[in-house]
């Protein structure tokens, strides 16, 4: 009996702890310090440990929520994110003065959320815990409710979250429809069954989920809510959103992608090809002129979704790790970045033009190198993990005979040099101007950034084991 | 021990450019004189050993070390003495030390530091040169060859501060190099066709062969080389640089632009005698290239101002009739024209050094003027010099010229023949316009009409017209005897009839197989001879007539005839307007096309463009793209319906 | 297990680097960080001088060979060895890397710890590139080079800097992402053949490759070479990433890092590809022909020092390319000859540039003039090197010319005559510059009171000049390493493409 | 002429359309987050529509859910609405378009 | 026949929601289309959801908007004046493309659907099998099958009632200056 519940301790611990969090924050005094960050922390590493602790052993709860691999690699990637999330939050939380508990609650929330989306094998719970990500996300992205553009931002995307979330449910409508089932298993089998011809109907389920999906990985042409939502949500949940929704998001999309709707690849993955290249090409495009550096990783993480979605397309006996570790090395570059954005954040001003990067070298040379570690890893340069998993993901569209994607993937990729070379032309060959603009960086969360920098390291030089790892990984869902 | 000669001048030359600052002018001038000295007495023990050689194996040749090997590629520097080379050592050493005790005098007004670098460079220079004779194969030859191009630009700019001197040194190295062009890839042409670079192997692998009736790779090869000839001895088209580089110090001018470097391109092709044997077609161009330089650089000769100028034409000239000698196969004439011209030149430019530097930097005829009283000594020796070039009987010049001009008459090519005796006169002309200008009459005193290049070496003083005169120092006044006795009697190796030095010289225009059959050919015929021999004295005496009538007696008829044929003598005195025409038609071109077509226009707006234009699209793209992100969520809810509405569709109506 | 001579060569850098990080960055310790980055870096060539005395030069195998699996799921392998061909390109970057950081020691002041750094990560780098076996490996040698080169251009450069670093990074960018996909599709290719994923050079070299595979795998290699060459018309990063880079970064880049193209030609794309590269042959020899001529009409008329030998590089570089193009002993011998001479040459070139920027903070030509006077050894330094960049017969610069011209004559007379038009033009340009330079009368004051040469300055030019000379009197020293490898290939070459390479000859 | 599921499904298909078409035609915020009601219900009658026509319940549990989802959503997006209309005391989705480009 | 009234109740509503400019309208309306849905979901042997979908749907969610509408206050959308007068006329212009592209979008969406709706038939037929509507077996099932989905559910709410209140709540008076921006 207690078996059946193995497989979601890990989402479950999240899911205490924030809880736990959201009981402490009631028993706060007004002004009182509470140590609610760490407690999330500890949360987060019992959820890791569960994790390690169920790997390989392909635990299913429910029927609906399965242990396998995949997910308890992506349900890694999640708590490193989340780790780094709520390290880099403190310092904004302390200076906005934001509701400690109910910011660190809902961040894991959304975590717990994530993993239980990466994790889940029934459309409905998908869903469900698509939903439960996203108010969070939604939240977060608000709550710095004095500042009119963090309203605007949270609006944005959730107005427009909502209404692919409809299109999204409207594609279960029609796989259960089909199917008579919600589960991933079973639909797997009847699209296998009926794969030679497919309906009409089985077009549109299909067409549906892809646009749900695309929409939370911010694919062209649903990628609109992006930039508006990054540049308006406070630095660290931009970081957290853009890597974690992300890695949740891709998660699902390839169990659903990969397992059950594996039968119809050839119906879809001609438009994912469409999609990731558009969505590449837009990417790095855009970003070339943006002035808000948080507006430029976001174009920028609308490319990497672009890649993903290579990976994704291509995933074949080289290319099925490719989107995990993708995912992972993106995640801990990205993240990095908007580390030390938040980091640079003050009260009076928020620091994120690309002209206020001026003269950090000279300042804060320790901040200006982590950033240009992070900026380097995402503009895929070695020893950076950014470049072994762009290897990783083209290697992998090579193989599938992608080549055009690949070739559209690489001259992007130097296209995006030319913007996070922007940022570090500010930072290191600019003069300044007004000197002592940054405040003081905290201890804990400049470690937290040095620790993501070297796992960008890693990543980058010795990939070897987390390549093994995540290949075995995806190889438990197709 | 062959090694020994040109190491000697190197060894000089090395310490003078380390030490030179350091030591006094009298040491860097004893270790520069001192090491050439001993140079010139190893290459005479050297000759002499090789004389007592047997004539069939008269060679030493000597390996020094494998120079560069690459797959069947393999070239060692060897230096190789035989007749040939003896001949040119002797030359190069003794004219070589000549010179180098002329020049511690001449150069002595310089500073310290200068006057070791004047003699580094000097020594450097006959390093090279030997280097260039003693070479046995095409890319040994071609280091001295080189070498020598660069000591002669060093020399040239010697007085760099002066733009006029480093123009000239630059304009010398790249016409120059223009001539490497072709001896490169002659050497190339020459290895693909013959798999080594080594004279003998080369000559010896073509002596069974006879020689190639059309025009193929030999006279393709052959040709090649002749393009390097003339770069290096100022033939036409490429001899544009050598008056120029008059710019030098008069001493370097003696030494390397009359007796020896330019001789080089002569030597060259002497030294592949059988190679060039083997392609009549190139020789006949060498031929009509030699005479046309003769007879222009002659013409040009005659109305120049300069004397150095002057004799610098003269060279040309006479280098034309060292390649007619070439060109007709006349090999032995040749040689014996380079080195009687060896002497004579030398004592001409180093006469009219002595000129100059009595006037303290003066070099235009129209300011001279009897000068034969006060400089009595290079009076004399001039007119030695200037008898000798013109032919005048039983001096060195005489035979030589006479042996060419027979040569090309019993070839055959009469033709070629008169004009050569043509130049003859004009040379006999044109030199006694010198001496009669320089050294008869009266000092002009008012300055002429349009100035001639002003010569002033630092140190020296403005001329100055009323100072009075010293005739030449000791050391140069040696150095000037030694030469005009040279000048004497260095026809005597070869006069006609004996064919001593054509005998001497045979093994190395001879594959050693073929050596009696071309022997054969080489029979006189000496009745023909002595009538030619009377012709071109004939001519040579009324060369010196008209010179007489118009320079001496009366000039003014000479300023007449300049003015009847004013259009001629603009012509000749502007050089046939050769360097203005190749200034437009090749320099300026290349210039502009560089500088406005491929810099500004290719480099910086075609290529640079396209690169920039590609930044610039996406950077437009951006602009446009960013665009649809207006701001307003009803926009983003369309684009996403859209995407709806595509990919639906897609399913839909594909 | 024997002394990892070639890991130590690529990591004593790095380690100095790491060493570096250690010190603290302030005024007083500016010494100290010089002087640790100039051992290193002296440390590291006298590295590569062991490593070529123990050299076996009679072999044309792989040497000092080190292999550990490092990605083994996919073949990768940390792989790094040494034949004649990489053997003295390392030489040539344990050389000139002290040189470099030697001339910065007046120059850069503001950063100098980052500066030295930089230097000690590009030289690991460059060291990387050259003993990488395994496709995977080089590429990552590859890009990571370009960081740290765009970092020393963009900081310690001239006024147009960034503009140069950017440039400079996204030029090379550009080209070698295809090579990217190419080196995948060859692993691709390997698995597709054998089963199993593998970079290894030694073992792609065995693949039978398809022809139109071939194709353009060879042209994504190619265009990635002949940006880094950099070959006509991919050039023109090079003016600008020359003329804004500073001094030590000139040297870096001109001396080294475009080698790295030519090298790449030698190594990967011509054995790699033989049948397309064949068929390219013509057409990259037609670029460098273009590319001789071209760069130096361009240098001719240039204004700026700096610029003028950065174009002279297009020109040289031309000749190398046409070497390699021509496949044949001579042509790639002198080819990889001619990559040294450049590398000393033109390296002397920019420090020598570079010490009359110092003096007087400007490299326009017609700023000049006179200096001989002024300073006469600085001049005659100058002098020879610049000689050694005509390519005059004793010194280095001939003995690559001679024997590319005559590899391509043999292989098509009409390349090398086009070529052999390069002599002429070299003479002219760099003779016209030095003259103006050096020659002719002081008509600026500025440059009356230049001093001569610093005893620091005489002990960066010594070496060069005894290079210079050395190299050219006695090639076979370096020749003969460089011949059983170059053999090696060429034979790989042959077999693989034997029609071809026969029809071409005619 | 009894209905048949597909009649269900059209008329499911229109509201859900109508439902989109909502979010761009009207520019209030309230009834832009009806329309994704409409839409939301539009989804249920698709699914009650199947459930019926495969015999099972689970057509009809799954609306639940959704009606949950719709309420959680609901109040979210009034939250935020509130919080909109305090910095600009404005419904009109227009006037938020500070954050663009 | 029943199924047409309701569905054309529901259709006629749903676009008059969508036609108003008065949000009470708006809301009042969706009611009466949840209204006829309810209807529709009785026709489909589902009464249980039907009663759900007016009390909970109808009768909660939709008062929880109409309070929403009143709070603000704010009942007319802005007319084509007001936002002439609060940017220029160029936005106008750029909102009224939208709107009919948006329009043109979403007719496209209907015919698509539709099409493939019906498209080689569809799935046409009359529904087939007993109908499964007692309350028990969706209790059981709930309950059992989907035990799980339905704790998420209660997580989903909390994160929505948190969310709800963080962003919705006052201002705790700490920094009163920053709660209100001149707008």
């Amino acid at each position: 009996m207690f078996s059946s519940f193995i497989a979601i301790v890990p989402m479950c611990c999240v899911a205490a702890t924030a809880i736990a969090a959201m009981i402490a924050e009631a028993f706060r005094e007004p002004g009182e310090r509470m140590p609610i960050a760490p407690l999330g922390v500890i949360g987060l590493v019992g959820a890791g440990v569960a994790a390690a602790a169920l790997w390989n052993s392909h635990a299913t709860s429910f029927g609906v929520v399965v242990a396998d691999n995949f997910g308890l690699f992506v349900t890694w990637i999640l708590i490193i994110v989340g780790l780094l999330s709520l390290t880099i939050s403190a310092p904004t939380v302390e200076r906005e003065g934001l509701p400690q508990g109910e910011y660190y609650a809902l961040m894991l929330f959304a975590i717990a959320g994530m993993i239980l989306m990466a994790t889940a094998t029934d459309l409905l719970v998908i869903f469900l815990a698509l939903e439960v990500l996203s108010l969070a996300v939604y939240v977060l992205t608000g709550i710095r409710r004095d500042k009119p553009t963090a309203t605007e931002a949270a609006f944005k995307y959730f107005l427009l979250g909502g209404f692919s979330s409809a299109f999204f449910l409207y594609g279960i409508a029609f796989t259960y429809g089909l199917t008579g089932s919600t589960r991933l298993d079973r639909i797997g089998s009847l699209i296998a069954a009926q794969a030679a011809s497919p309906t009409p109907m089985t077009l549109l389920a299909v067409a549906l989920l892809l646009v749900g999906f695309a929409f939370k990985i911010s694919a062209v042409p649903f990628q609109m809510w992006t930039p508006d939502a990054y540049e308006g949500a406070p630095p660290a949940v931009t970081g957290f959103m853009s890597t974690g929704v992300k890695a949740a998001a891709f998660a699902a999309f390839a169990r659903v992608f990969l397992s059950a709707f594996e039968p119809l690849r050839g119906e879809w993955s001609g438009i994912i090809c469409v999609i990731a290249a558009a969505t590449m090409m837009l990417g790095t495009v855009v970003g070339v002129v943006q002035s808000n550096v948080k507006r430029m990783l976001a174009y920028s993480s609308i490319a990497h979704a672009g890649y993903l979605l290579v990976a994704l397309v291509s995933a074949n006996d080289v290319g099925k790790g490719a989107l995990l570790f993708y995912l992972l090395a993106y995640a801990v570059s990205n993240l990095g970045a908007f580390g030390i954005i938040a980091l640079l954040d003050t009260a009076d001003w928020p620091n994120d033009q690309v002209r206020d990067y001026a003269g950090l070298w000279t300042e804060h040379p320790v901040l200006a190198g982590l950033m240009t570690v992070f900026l380097l890893s995402l503009g895929g340069f070695p020893p950076m993990a950014g470049f072994i998993a762009k290897w990783y993901v083209f290697s992998a569209a090579i193989k599938a005979g992608y080549y055009w994607l690949a070739i559209i993937g690489v001259l992007t990729s130097v296209v995006s040099v030319f913007f996070y070379l922007r940022i570090v032309v500010m930072m290191y060959m600019t003069p300044t101007e007004s000197p002592a603009r940054f405040p003081e960086v905290p201890k804990l969360a400049g470690a937290a950034l040095v620790v993501s920098a070297i796992l960008v390291f890693y990543l980058g030089i010795l990939p070897a084991r987390v390549l093994d790892w995540a290949a075995a990984s995806i190889s438990t869902i197709f | 021990m062959v090694t020994l000669i040109p190491l000697l001048p190197l060894v000089g030359f090395l310490l003078n450019a380390s030490f030179g600052r350091r030591i006094s002018k009298a040491a860097a001038g004893q270790v520069a004189c001192g090491s050439m000295l001993v140079s010139f007495g190893v290459s005479a023990i050297a000759v002499w050993r090789l004389v007592s050689l047997p004539t069939e194996s008269r060679a030493i040749t000597q390996a020094v070390f494998t120079w560069i090997t690459s797959g069947d590629f393999n070239v060692s520097f060897t230096l190789r003495l035989d007749p040939l080379s003896a001949l040119m050592i002797l030359v190069v050493t003794g004219i070589g030390s000549l010179i180098h005790i002329y020049s511690t005098a001449y150069m002595h007004e310089e500073s310290d530091s200068e006057y070791a670098r004047y003699f580094s460079y000097l020594n450097l220079f006959a390093a090279f040169m030997l280097v260039l004779v003693l070479g046995s194969n095409f890319l040994v030859m071609f280091v001295g060859w080189e070498g020598v191009g660069l000591c002669s630009y060093l020399l040239i700019g010697f007085w760099y501060q002066k733009p006029s001197a480093s123009d000239a040194g630059k304009k010398a190295f790249i016409v120059n190099r223009i001539g490497d062009f072709g001896f490169i890839l002659g050497m190339l042409l020459a290895f693909v066709r013959f798999g080594t670079l080594d004279f003998q192997e080369i000559a010896r692998s073509l002596a069974t062969l006879g020689p190639e009736t059309t025009f193929g790779t030999l006279s393709m090869l052959t040709l090649l080389l002749f393009v390097g000839a003339t770069g290096k001895s100022a033939q036409i088209p490429l001899f544009v640089w050598l008056p120029d580089a008059m710019e030098g110090p008069t001493p370097v001018s003696a030494l390397i632009h009359a007796a020896t470097m330019v001789t080089a391109g002569v030597y060259m092709i002497g030294r592949n005698a059988v190679l060039f044997g083997h392609a009549p077609q190139t020789l006949t161009i060498v031929a009509i290239v030699g005479t046309a330089t003769a007879l222009m650089a002659g013409t040009i000769a005659l109305v120049q101002n300069d004397i150095k100028r002057v004799l610098a034409y003269s060279t040309v000239s006479q280098l034309g009739y060292m390649f007619l000698a070439m060109g007709v196969g006349a090999w032995a004439a040749g040689i014996f024209h380079l080195f009687t011209h060896a002497f004579f030149k030398a004592l001409l430019f180093l006469g009219s050094g002595a000129v100059i530097h009595a006037l303290a930097g003066e070099q235009d005829l129209r300011r001279m003027g009897g000068l034969k009283r006060e400089l009595p000594i290079t009076y004399w020796t001039f007119f030695i010099g200037a008898l000798a070039i013109a032919g005048v009987p039983l001096l060195s010049g005489f035979f030589s010229k006479d042996e060419i001009l027979y040569r090309t008459f019993a070839g055959g090519h009469v033709w070629l023949w008169t004009v050569g005796l043509l130049t003859s006169l004009l040379t006999a002309i044109y030199m006694f316009r010198v001496q009669f200008l320089a050294f008869h009459g009266e000092r002009a005193q008012g300055a002429p009409q349009h100035a001639a290049p002003e010569h002033s070496a630092p140190g020296h003083l403005a001329p100055s017209n009323h100072r009075h005169l010293h005739d030449v120092p000791p050391a140069m006044a040696f150095v000037l005897v030694v030469l005009a006795i040279g000048s004497v009697l260095a026809g005597y190796v070869g006069v006609p009839g004996s064919n001593r030095l054509e005998r001497f010289l045979e093994p190395s225009f001879t594959a050693r197989e073929a050596a009696g059959a071309e022997r054969a050919e080489a029979a006189t015929d000496s009745h023909l001879e002595g009538t030619l021999m009377v012709v071109s004295t004939a001519v040579a005496m009324s060369g010196i007539g008209i010179a007489l009538y118009f320079f001496l007696r009366h000039r003014r008829a000479a300023d007449e005839m300049a003015l009847r044929f004013a259009g001629v003598h603009r012509v000749l005195e502007n050089k046939y307007y050769v360097d203005e025409i190749y200034d437009q038609a090749i320099v300026q071109p290349i210039r502009i096309v560089s500088e406005d077509g491929l810099w500004k226009g290719v480099d910086v707006r075609v290529i640079d463009g396209a690169v920039n234009g590609v930044g610039d699209i996406v950077g437009g793209g951006s602009e446009v793209l960013r665009r649809i992100q207006t701001g307003s969520v009803r926009v983003y809810a369309v684009s996403v319906l859209l995407g709806v509405v595509l990919i639906v569709g897609y399913y839909v109506w594909r | 297990m024997p002394f990892p001579i070639l890991t130590s060569l690529i990591a004593l850098p790095v380690a100095g680097a790491i060493l570096l990080l250690l010190v603290r960055d302030d005024e007083h310790n500016e010494a100290l960080v010089r002087n640790i980055a100039l051992a290193v870096s002296v440390l590291v060539f006298a590295e590569t001088l062991l490593l070529w005395s123990r050299f076996n030069a009679g072999s044309a195998e792989f040497q000092f060979v080190e292999r550990h699996a490092w990605i083994p799921e996919f073949g990768i392998s940390y792989a790094v060895g040494v034949d004649g061909i990489s053997l003295l390109l390392l030489v040539l970057t344990g050389f000139l890397t002290p040189l470099a950081l030697l001339s910065s020691w007046e120059s850069v002041h503001r950063k100098t710890k980052a500066f030295c750094i930089f230097i000690l990560l590009i030289e690991s780098a460059m060291m990387g590139v050259f003993v990488s076996l395994d496709l995977f490996l080089f590429y990552v040698f590859w890009d990571a080079m370009l960081i740290p080169m765009y970092f020393l251009i963009g900081i310690w450069g001239y006024d147009r800097r960034v503009y140069a670093a950017v440039k400079f990074i996204l030029y090379t960018m550009a080209g070698s992402v295809l090579m990217l996909l190419a080196i995948l599709a060859l692993a691709s290719l390997h698995n597709a053949a054998t089963g199993a994923y593998s970079f290894d050079l030694l073992k792609m070299y065995d693949l039978q490759i398809p022809a139109q595979m071939q194709f353009w795998c060879f042209l994504a290699f190619a265009l990635a070479f002949a940006i880094k060459v950099p070959l006509f018309p991919f050039h023109t990063w090079l003016p600008d990433a020359h003329v804004e880079a500073p001094t030590a970064g000139s040297v870096i880049l001109a001396g080294v890092l475009l080698k790295m193209g030519t090298y790449g030609l030698v190594r990967f794309a011509f054995p790699l590809f033989p049948r397309a590269a064949a068929f390219f042959a013509p057409y990259l020899a037609l670029l460098a022909v273009i590319g001789i001529i071209y760069g130096a009409l361009v240098a001719m008329v240039q204004p700026d020092m700096k610029k003028l030998v950065a174009y002279s590089s297009v020109s040289h570089l031309g000749f190398v390319v046409l070497g390699i193009a021509a496949m044949n002993t001579q042509g790639v011998q002198g080819a990889v000859y001619q990559m040294l001479n450049h590398g000393v040459s033109t390296g002397g070139l920019f420090l020598i540039v570079g010490m009359l920027s110092d003096r007087r903070h400007t490299r326009l030509i017609s700023e000049y003039g006179g200096l001989k006077r002024v300073v006469p050894h600085l001049v005659a330094v100058f002098l020879i090197v610049t000689l050694s960049s005509i390519g005059l017969p004793g010194l280095n610069g001939f003995v690559g010319e001679f024997l590319i011209l005559l590899g391509a004559f043999r292989w098509s007379p009409r390349a090398a005559g086009f070529a052999a038009t390069g002599v002429i033009l070299s003479a002219t340009y760099m003779l016209w510059m030095f003259q103006r330079v050096n020659y002719g009368p002081v008509h600026n004051e500025k440059n009356a009171a230049m001093r001569d040469l610093s005893p620091r300055e005489w002990a960066i030019l010594v070496p060069i000049v005894a290079m210079i000379v050395l190299m050219g009197v006695l090639p076979n020293i370096f020749l003969r390493p460089i011949g059983p490898s170059v053999e090696r290939m060429l034979n790989q070459v042959r077999q693989g493409a034997p029609v071809q390479i026969q029809a071409i000859r005619n | 002429m009894t209905p048949t599921l597909n009649d269900y499904l059209v008329l499911s298909a229109i509201l859900f359309a109508i439902g989109t078409a909502g979010v761009f035609v009207r520019r209030n915020l309230i009834t832009i987050l009806l329309s994704i009601e409409i839409m939301l219900n539009a989804v249920n009658l698709t699914f009650i529509a199947f459930g019926r026509a495969l015999g099972a319940v689970d057509g009809q549990i799954i609306v639940f859910f959704v009606m949950t989802v719709a309420a959680a959503e609901a109040a979210v997006g009034l939250a935020i609405v509130i919080g909109l209309f305090r910095h600009r005391e404005s419904l009109n989705p227009d006037s938020f378009s500070t954050l663009k480009w | 026949m029943l199924f047409y009234l309701f569905g054309a109740v529901a259709i006629v509503a749903s676009l008059l929601v969508i036609a108003q400019r008065n949000p009470v309208y708006s809301v009042l309306l969706l009611i009466a289309s949840f209204g006829a849905l309810s209807g529709l979901y009785v026709l489909l042997d589902a009464p249980f959801v039907a009663v759900i979908q007016i009390i909970v749907y109808a009768g909660a969610i939709m008062v929880l908007f109409l309070f929403v509408v009143m709070l603000l206050n704010a009942p007319h959308e802005d007319t084509e004046q007001d936002l002439l007068r609060i940017a220029g006329g160029r936005r106008s212009v750029a909102a009224g493309r939208v709107r009919v592209l948006g329009g043109v979008l979403a007719a496209a969406l209907v015919v698509e659907l539709v099409w493939a709706l019906t498209k080689n038939g569809g799935e046409s037929g009359v529904f087939a099998g007993g109908a499964v509507s007692s309350v028990r077996t969706i209790g059981r099932s709930l309950f059992t099958d989907y035990a799980f989905p339905f704790e998420v559910t209660s997580v989903l709410i909390l994160v929505a009632m948190v969310g709800a209140v963080v962003l919705a709540r006052r201002e705790p008076g700490t920094r009163p200056g920053r709660s209100r921006p001149s707008s």
